[in-house]
């Protein structure tokens, strides 16, 4: 792997147990989701982040509380990763009152302005020039504030992509943007339909921008990256494509068991599962297993509770249907 | 006569054509090796091999232009647009080119393509993958546009669209591709622009596509046992061409009008077919004409803010029973 | 009061919000430092400067993204798309969107974006350049849209539409441009969602658009003085939100609509309103609706062939004469 | 200029006269287009060539008969250069009966599918694809036909340049992208809104396609360059990606007075005018002046003739209005 942005700084264990802390709680939430789902309890569609948690947490700990993420349907775990409450992921995807949106939006479209999370996007490439928007005005207002946008690696084949990348670097516009290369677009490998490699950074230089690959199941690497773009676009040196290697430990949707993706390859990328991965750095590093255990129950126990909490949410109430079309509230279109 | 799934007659009406005609070719998203995200393409790629079923890259602006390019120089492309809310990333190619490019070249381009999408709500995905846009397809001159309730339509409107000289968009009801029915054994092909009349009755006309067709009939069942009302049942199968002959007679007959549309209502096909009714057999009509749609909102994600949004066969019963009598 | 072209009008609505109010920016495809393909926007680039008037790639998609991003976080976009019929390569952004982003974060995010466009026919531009596609807005839920037919209309809607804080799509008619027309002082802003009765008669309601509104007065003109039929004109001024009260009061004094729309007829906003009058007001009809519209075609480019499509005075006298009595 | 493309092969004085020949044509008939907007005998709007025709010669000449072209609304002279009648074509600037396209395509639209003329397409980006489409047709029929493309620097951008290239080096399909970089898009310079100098040839990499940039004014140039890539892509070598530097002498269309433009600018393009370079080089080749005038006189008369021919042609019928929407030949939408 090309891992030009690795770097050597090390990171403080204050901010290492912020990264596995947030790990711990993305993997379990999502497993919660499925579980979940298998329970029917989450009805619509879902697409888990399980295995791929590292880019999430790494861009979620490296972020200002007033930074911008734009994120796909796969989004649950970006938008945990700005500290939306998780009753409120759990009760959208259970269609409950408590739900982020009132049941509205649903998995694909989880959002939470207060936290900064944009609003999750189902359209593939469509947020791409919409973060790039988030990021002129946070120039335009002078804000120093940073946009970054998560996208798959099918979606660097899609016109938005395009026209996102070379806008944002004419105008110089802070915006991060994050290609989360799983090797897979919906069934199909990402390498039979693309020209090159790398299929988000093999084109950075069409846009006139550096290449980075980086280990995506590697937080400490995700977060130093994340860090050094986002300091330098703060700064107003312009955008950055980051290609984070990763894979999806589960099917595209709930509905995908995975059974196109060659035999053993799903066992040789858990064993680079990004959670084992760094719990066993943190015990090479000296920090004791039982610290460890209480950041697992921990999270473990937010999850339980959020799963209660949005359990005994009732079923919004049908009159949110005609709210919220307009700003003033209804969805008049005639007097 | 076979029973197959709505899925299956996809299948089957596309399998049926390549058998016949080596030059159709299908191309799409995840349609060949994994048989489509709606398994609605299973076998093909089976059958027919990467030649001639071809997965692409996300990129609907390269595969409807591709089949554009393509239908112009002499084949006759299936392309697949996996939602229909996706028909608005290559919207252009659609409405701006293959739709005018015969009319501006005064017939020396013809146009053999066949766009196939999943359309429509009630698999709870909300507002992004869950549109009835055949109407923005209609609205659009030089594409034919057909939505079919059935099985055997599903086959016989397929068919019928691979052998149509002129762009056809193919609407089909993601919520019904678990439905069964009756298929014809052997070749099957329809006719585009027929409508077909359900079921008679007396006291209103009832007009319907799509999954709209079986809650209107299902409505029809009820309004009949339980309140007197008989009605009519059309269904419309296709908008361009559009039967207006089978419509009008059979509105004319009741003097009632009632569409039952699951798009958002502003601009909806039911608004055109209303404004003919009241123009070409005004003098026919008892009574107004009655316009049943999805309010005008995007749609909710939540099974039971979705099952309100789109019209019920209780809502359809509530409205005919109000206002017809 | 002070005499402006249409094209004026635009610069000056425009104009007189950016100096209101800081957070009002604009961007599009030589709109800056060339004053706009349409000269629509000549002075804002020099009084304004290149960080709040910008120039753009051919990039519909990262002009409309951009504009999105903007106005979700804080600022008033307006973008401008050259000509309307280049909304199909941006589409998605418009439809699925800006239209329905609120909607689906029940409220968390506001979208105070205008996307001003060209709209039409009459410029000889052919089927790719000229269409009037403002029924494609209507349909889709989430999106407000106007199109004016005078200067002052133009000024004060845009001014009105800057204001709101929900997307609203200004449809200008690109052959109105140089069209001169009264504009009081001072600054001038409207209210989106009023219709204006120009004109009461006592034989029919003409309900009618942008370039159509003319042709309408024209026409009334020529029934009155040469055949003695007096008409009601309506100009509609904005699709949505829809003048219902406006409208249906008109068509109910005179118990007949007329529409005149530039738009190919199927799923026209005429569509809707006669659904509308067809259902509310049906017992107030005396006679068939009438809707007189380009018929459903690409439109032909040479000016002979142009001139006989879309609907002219001439056409709307002799339809009027020959249907209303 | 990085000229890799240039080569030394020796062209015959047949192929060299041919391409005069056909840049007088292309040169004389974009003149009197212009003229004749002068006399408002055209009515719509049209885009000249006016100091681009080699390319559009180079390729001409280059192509088998059964290729496939397919331009932008600025195609006159690529429309002319596959061999369309130029009484059709000035007939359809003036939309008259004898035009092209009996006057319902216009200047924006020229076609002549006889020749290979696929079409002119008037929104950006669109005819990428579609070219790709005739290629991919021309492959799975095995007739060895290449499908050329011709678009503008500003073209670049937008989110179908991306989705062609890409979509066609994986079909490997016989498809030549030509880009003709006249440094303007309609009054805004390409530079000023791309992140990369050569906005085609830079993105190239970006589809493991190989750096091609070549003197778009030099007619030798562009021929060879043309021959070597469609060779290839006949013999299933794949896509290219071609970047031509050339500069219109008029404005964008008959509105533009071309203002925008330094000063200075123009008049050294001038100097690089196609045919005074041409010119030159034949005399320089030995070919006798008296040849040179005899084919300047042969395009002059073949102008005017199709000028007559063409204003003596009506205006075209207006049953015309409601024939060929659909290949019946009508355009009924209902029964
Ligand atoms: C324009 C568009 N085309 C197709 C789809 C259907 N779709 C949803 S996810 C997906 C695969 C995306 O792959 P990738 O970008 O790699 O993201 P991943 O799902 O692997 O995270 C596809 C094709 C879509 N949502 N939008
Ligand atoms: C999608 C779209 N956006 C904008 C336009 C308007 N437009 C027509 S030509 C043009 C400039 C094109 O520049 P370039 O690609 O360099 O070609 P050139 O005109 O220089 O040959 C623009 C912006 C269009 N036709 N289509
Ligand atoms: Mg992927
Ligand atoms: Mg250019």
């Amino acid at each position: 792997m090309n891992q030009k942005s690795k770097e050597t700084v090390a990171l403080g264990h204050d901010i290492r147990l912020e990264l596995y802390k947030l790990q711990l709680e993305l993997r379990y939430c999502e497993k919660r989701a499925y579980d979940l789902f298998l329970q029917n309890l989450i009805k619509g569609t879902s697409h888990l982040s399980l295995g791929q948690e590292a880019i999430a947490a790494g861009f979620g700990v490296a972020m200002r509380p007033d930074d911008y993420t734009f994120c796909t349907y796969r989004g649950h775990a970006h938008t945990l990763a700005r500290g939306a409450s998780m009753e409120g992921v759990l009760g959208e995807l259970m269609g409950r009152e408590c739900g982020l949106l009132g049941g509205k939006g649903g998995s694909m479209h989880l959002t939470d302005v207060s936290k900064g999370a944009m609003g999750s996007y189902a359209i593939i490439g469509a947020h791409l020039p919409v973060a790039a928007g988030a990021a002129w005005s946070a120039q335009y207002r002078g804000t120093e504030q940073v946009a970054v946008c998560f996208f798959g690696d099918g979606t660097t084949n899609i016109g938005a992509f395009h026209e996102a990348l070379n806008f944002s670097v004419i105008w110089k516009l802070p915006v991060i943007f994050v290609c989360e290369n799983n090797l897979y677009m919906e069934y199909t490998p990402i390498g039979s339909v693309t020209a090159v490699e790398h299929p988000a950074a093999d084109r950075a230089a069409a846009y006139n921008l550096e290449k980075v690959v980086v280990d995506g199941n590697d937080a400490d690497e995700v977060y130093r990256t994340a860090a050094k773009y986002m300091a330098r676009a703060r700064e107003g040196g312009g955008p950055a494509l980051i290609e984070c290697m990763t894979y999806r430990h589960s099917g595209h949707s709930r509905a995908d068991p995975g059974q196109y993706r060659p035999p053993g390859e799903l066992d040789r990328w858990l064993e680079r599962d990004p959670l084992k991965i760094y719990r066993e750095r943190l015990l090479g590093l000296g920090i004791v297993e039982a610290t460890l255990i209480d950041l697992e129950g921990e999270a473990m126990r937010k999850v339980d509770a959020a799963t209660e909490t949005a359990k005994a949410s009732p079923a919004p109430g049908l009159d949110g249907i005609h709210k919220n079309v307009w700003a003033d509230g209804g969805a008049a279109w005639r007097n | 006569m076979a029973e197959l799934t709505y899925r299956e007659a996809v299948a089957a009406g596309i399998a049926q054509e390549m058998r016949r005609d080596d030059n159709v070719v299908f191309l799409g998203e995840d349609i060949g090796a994994a048989g489509g995200v709606f398994k609605a393409t299973v076998g093909l790629f089976e059958e027919f091999g990467p030649r001639r079923v071809r997965d692409t890259p996300i990129s609907e602006q390269a595969i409807l232009g591709a089949a554009m390019g393509a239908a112009m120089t002499g084949l006759k492309p299936i392309a697949e647009i996996m939602f229909s809310d996706f028909l608005a990333v290559c919207w252009d190619i659609v409405a701006n080119e293959m739709a005018k490019m015969r009319y501006m070249t005064d017939g020396q381009v013809t146009m053999p393509v066949v766009i196939r999408t999943a359309n429509g709500a009630g698999s709870r995905f909300g507002a992004q993958h869950s549109q009835a846009v055949e109407n923005w397809a209609m609205a659009v001159p030089g594409l034919k546009v057909i939505a079919p309730a059935f099985p055997a339509d599903v086959k016989g409107l397929i068919a019928a669209a691979v052998r149509d000289p002129d762009p056809v968009l193919v609407f089909e009801q993601k919520s019904l591709y678990a439905f069964k029915g009756e298929v014809p054994d052997g070749e099957v092909v329809d006719e585009l622009g027929k409508a077909k009349v359900l079921r008679q009755g007396k006291d209103c006309t009832i007009v319907a596509l799509a999954l709209m067709v079986h809650r209107a009939l299902a409505a029809a069942e009820i309004l009949e046992k339980e309140h007197g009302i008989s009605c009519t049942v059309v269904d419309v199968r296709s908008l361009v061409p559009l039967d207006t002959v089978t419509i009008l007679a059979e509105v004319a007959k009741t003097g009632r009008l009632v569409t039952i549309e699951e798009n958002p209502r502003l601009c909806g096909w039911g608004a055109e077919i209303a404004s003919i009714v009241a123009d070409e057999i005004f003098w026919d009509l008892d009574g107004p004409i009655i316009r049943i749609t999805t309010p005008h909102l995007p749609l909710p994600a939540a099974d039971y803010l979705e099952d309100n949004t789109i019209p019920s066969v209780e809502r359809i019963v509530r409205e005919i029973r109000e206002r017809i009598d």
